[in-house]
């Protein structure tokens, strides 16, 4: 049994297995099937600041070796997380984090105001790849400067762990992440989805009603995987890998290109207990291997 | 109700028709409680174009046996691989999914459960239950030709069955909403599963008719247990899961362009 | 039996499948599988002004619905190709591209006027993933003004039909797209392969020998046809749609959305045989559906 | 040589031990000719982890039964899934792809087929050719253990067969290259076929004792038959292809650190 243990800026994680936004709810649904205090974290859905119904139906659409889904941030708002949700969470003996959207510098800021109040809750992760409203659309996190806008703003109000989420939908992920770095970020997150779509060739239509969504799952490894290494040895803070993650393998390859802890994903759909499994598989690996602690196969490929 | 992620032994292949399966499948252990209209969620492996789980109906549980029974209509690389199962091999699956059919509020209720396609399917269990806890219930089943009428001999254990088709090969030739037995609106409650288009003709009937409908909805989905959001409806309360909150919905609920 | 005929720019193809640059060979290597008269077009490698060995072994990786590959335009050079490999598929009777590659803006050009003088070449496809020398290794397909450059040189000298090869890994393609669409180019052929990586977490070492590499295969299908959506609804030229097409539903897919003719690509390695058979597969289609001609589907997707 | 998309079917699965299978295939038509040492491109169906096919050598042709064999180790999705198949099942592959063995110069050539683990697949069929063709020849087969020895009496049939195991369980200990019958170095020409390492140490007996001596590699390959350029070795004339200009080559002409 290795030291599993790892640490994100100041926050120290009890493994490096976290849940992906959006993909494991608050956690409750996945109570019937696994432990949650076996895993380093949950980083619960999107939330905004006022409800969202989210986009119309459909929106989902398998791809090979992934998924598309268009779900738009559909949350009950921020206050009614803090009143209803927080308290039947609070006391899961694992860092939870909450996934920070907005599509306003004030959006962003204000939740995160809001959550900073909440003792449990160690840290947020803000997810810039909503569109920003005033630039007329575009999402915060594929424009250094709206990225370091944000990031800054959060900054000056949020004072526990603050980890960014990258969205790959970019030229350049390591401008961004070294501009979100200066800014003072704890942590970046790598990857979001990657924008795709599907069609019906039958009907002729388009099988999201937004037209596009987003990719996730196997699919998208490997250009996660290279997004994290790209990432990982440009900045100095922590990296938090993701995209495509199913086993404890996989886990693996983001931890050794530079990953200190990961996050498990679109995996959670197709078995909801994945994320203790990954850490077993992490625990054997280690072991197996001779390694004393996840912190040594970090960054630990070998050029 | 607390879900179980089980591998099941297929113990018989049933091949129905052109199109459909029937699976029977037992485990070692006793099945857990399953309520009718409830539904499973089925890891299909050696697929690569399966790349999620597929929501399939609960058709039957036969508890002295401790088998499950799924219904399966053959449409792509899931449902195909699903019905080339043989004896021995073993499904994955998480279950029980979502709600289940309201009982009727009363023993003398006059009942209707209408399906069409696969639809048939949770219909044959929630007619068991029906008929075991003293409900009279009558099955409405459409399909497009005789040879699409699934499952008619078991529905007879527990119900009156009518029929339509489309051509005409057997029982009223038509749709099932135009079966001379809905000309006198006199049912109770009504549940209703198959195509979109004949549950949207049914709850108008039921509608018009002020009779309790209640639907049970494929919408697609990722999870099947209310994490990812996708398999949503529009309903009176906002956007709502099916796998979750569903999918059995009463029609006035729902947001249905009918 | 439809007209399956398709223009791009001034040139008619008998109709619209491709076979990609770097999966086909120069079309020799199917000869014992098909009939090369049957496709539309053949684009061959990737061409060099001067002999490149590629990159060392590994070059190769398998990823969940996809590869990697980092074979590092292997070929013989320009010359090369004009003396010995021209004369041998000249005849065939199908639209033959050259795949131009070059570090800068002269060896373009060079490789373009070059390849104007050749009677039976009646387009090229400007490749412009390659790092730009000058400016540091950065790709001139991921600029505007690089790629703007490199086809305002190329349009000046090279008279025939001129498809552009966009690469994805861009923030926002439609501009860049647009940029060379005001240079001139003929047609833009979207997209080249996603920077991506692999790990072996045995050996813990990288598999390819370059670390990254280009993603292909059904993995990036729902990325290439957002682009191809995005690109063909805002520039005027033809667009010619690739990235993961294993059948003719999946070509389909992408004449739906607005490509005017598609390329088959890692497909061929699988089956050397597909692009024969998508082009009955398209034909098909259109039949059972009704339609008389490709270009009633193209752009046909009901929104 | 024309190359052939064939559907062969399974006539026989033969578990050889924990992780071999040798696999008998045929089909409704004459088999093309395949020389020694070429190889297949096997699809997997069935399996999501194999997207590319993944190259086999031809290990024997029993012309009279019209049989194609393949010796398979299971080291990953392909291979499991390869030697899962059932007799009747078919299985796709692109067959005669690479090169061949070079024939002996002589007919009184002293000749060494030299083996390691699943490296003995193409020594059986080109030891075939050679008995055939009047030649003599010697297989030395290394391995692991007892247990990882294959088709010894196969290879009897057409010469002696010379063996070490590294644990002493069978034959000489040691590895293959440290087997007394290299102590005096009178081959005249040596045919290689197993894990790289071994390879080596076999082309540096060789060209040290002036041996003609031909490796056949086993690079990854993406398409088998010349295409996407993946699959490249180092040679005296740049890089190679694998699938094409090998699996077969004279090791002075490889740029192998030895
Ligand atoms: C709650 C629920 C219960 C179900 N019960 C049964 C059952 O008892 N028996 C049964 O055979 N099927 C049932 N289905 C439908 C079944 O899930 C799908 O047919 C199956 O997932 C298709 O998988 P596939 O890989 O075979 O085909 P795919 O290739 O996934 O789909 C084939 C075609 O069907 C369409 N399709 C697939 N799933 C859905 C869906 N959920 N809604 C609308 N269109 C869809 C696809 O868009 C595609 O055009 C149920 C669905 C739900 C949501
Ligand atoms: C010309 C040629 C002939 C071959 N003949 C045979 C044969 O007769 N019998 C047989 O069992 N195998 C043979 N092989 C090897 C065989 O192709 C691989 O073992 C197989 O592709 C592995 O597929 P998989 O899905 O089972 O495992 P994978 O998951 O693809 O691989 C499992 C492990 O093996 C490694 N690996 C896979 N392929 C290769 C390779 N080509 N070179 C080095 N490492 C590799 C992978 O990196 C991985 O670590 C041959 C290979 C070549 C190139
Ligand atoms: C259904 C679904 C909903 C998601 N919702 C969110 C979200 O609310 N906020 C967010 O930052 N990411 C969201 N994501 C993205 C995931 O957190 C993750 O970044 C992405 O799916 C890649 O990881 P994976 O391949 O392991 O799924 C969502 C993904 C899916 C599939
Ligand atoms: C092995 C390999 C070699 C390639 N070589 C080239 C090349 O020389 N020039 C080029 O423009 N694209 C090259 N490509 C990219 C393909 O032409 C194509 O854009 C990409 O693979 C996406 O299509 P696909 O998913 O259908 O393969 C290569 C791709 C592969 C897999
Ligand atoms: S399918 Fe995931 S929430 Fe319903
Ligand atoms: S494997 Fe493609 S060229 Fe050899």
């Amino acid at each position: 049994m290795a030291d599993l243990t790892t640490k994100l800026g100041t926050l120290q994680l009890k493994n490096p297995v976290l849940t992906a936004s959006g993909t494991f709810g608050y956690g409750t649904e996945h109570l019937d099937f696994m432990d949650l205090s076996r895993i380093g974290g949950i980083v619960v859905k999107g939330t905004t600041l006022r409800e969202r119904q989210g986009n119309p139906y459909p929106r989902m659409a398998e791809t090979p070796s992934g998924m598309l889904n268009a779900v738009g941030l559909q949350n009950k708002g921020t206050q009614y997380f803090v009143d209803h949700i927080y308290p039947n969470i609070k006391d899961y003996d694992t860092s939870i984090f909450v996934n920070v959207s907005g599509s306003t510098v004030d959006e962003y800021v204000k939740i995160s105001e809001i959550i900073n109040d909440l003792d449990k809750i160690p840290g947020i992760e803000l997810n810039i790849s909503c569109p920003n409203v005033k630039e007329g659309g575009m999402s915060f996190g594929v424009s250094c400067p709206l990225a370091a806008e944000v990031v800054k703003a959060v900054r000056k109000v949020y004072k526990k762990e603050l980890m960014v989420k990258l969205s790959p939908n970019v030229t350049d992920i390591v401008e961004i992440a070294k501009a979100i770095e200066d800014e003072g970020a704890d942590s970046l997150s790598v990857i979001n989805t990657l924008l795709g779509m599907a069609v019906d060739a039958k009907s002729r239509k388009p099988i999201l009603s937004t037209i596009t969504g987003g990719l996730s799952g196997p699919a998208i490894k490997p250009i996660a995987l290279r997004m994290v290494w790209q990432v990982a040895n440009a900045v100095k803070i922590p990296v938090v890998g993701l995209g495509g993650i199913m086993n404890a393998t996989d886990a693996i390859e983001f931890l050794l290109v530079g990953a200190s802890a990961i996050q498990v994903g679109t995996a959670n759909f197709i078995d909801p207990a994945i994320s203790v499994k990954i850490v077993d598989g992490i625990d054997k690996y280690l072991d197996d291997n001779g390694f004393k602690s996840v912190s040594e196969i970090v960054g630990g490929m070998i050029i | 109700m607390k879900k179980f992620i089980l591998d099941l032994t297929v113990v018989e292949n049933q091949r129905l028709n052109y199109q459909y399966v029937l699976l029977k499948l037992t485990h070692k252990d006793k099945l857990p409680l399953i309520l009718p209209g409830q539904f499973a969620q089925i890891r299909v492996d050696g697929s690569p174009e399966t790349f999620l789980r597929r929501p399939i109906s609960i058709n039957f549980v036969d508890t002295e046996r401790n088998e499950l029974w799924l219904l399966i209509q053959v449409v792509g690389p899931g449902t195909r691989r699903m019905a080339e199962m043989k004896i021995g091999e073993t499904l994955n699956m998480i279950v029980p999914l979502g709600n289940s059919f309201s009982a009727p509020n009363s023993l003398d209720a006059r009942i209707a459960l209408i399906g069409g396609g696969v639809g048939v399917a949770p219909l044959l269990m929630f007619g068991e239950w029906l008929h075991r806890f003293g409900y009279t219930c009558n099955f409405m089943i459409g399909a497009r030709s005789k040879v699409d009428l699934l499952q008619l001999d078991e529905l007879s254990k527990y119900g009156e069955v009518y029929t339509t088709t489309e051509d005409g090969t057997y029982g009223e030739k038509g749709f099932i909403t135009q079966h001379s037995l809905l000309n006198t609106p006199d049912f109770d409650c009504i549940y209703t599963c198959g195509p979109t288009p004949m549950m949207k003709a049914v709850a108008r009937y039921a509608q018009e008719n002020n009779i309790f409908c209640e639907a049970s909805l494929e919408n697609m989905m990722a999870c099947g247990f209310g994490t990812c959001l996708c398999c949503v409806t529009e309903t009176d309360k906002g956007n709502l899961c099916v796998c979750t909150e569903g999918p059995v919905f009463n029609v006035t609920n729902l947001k249905w362009q009918i």
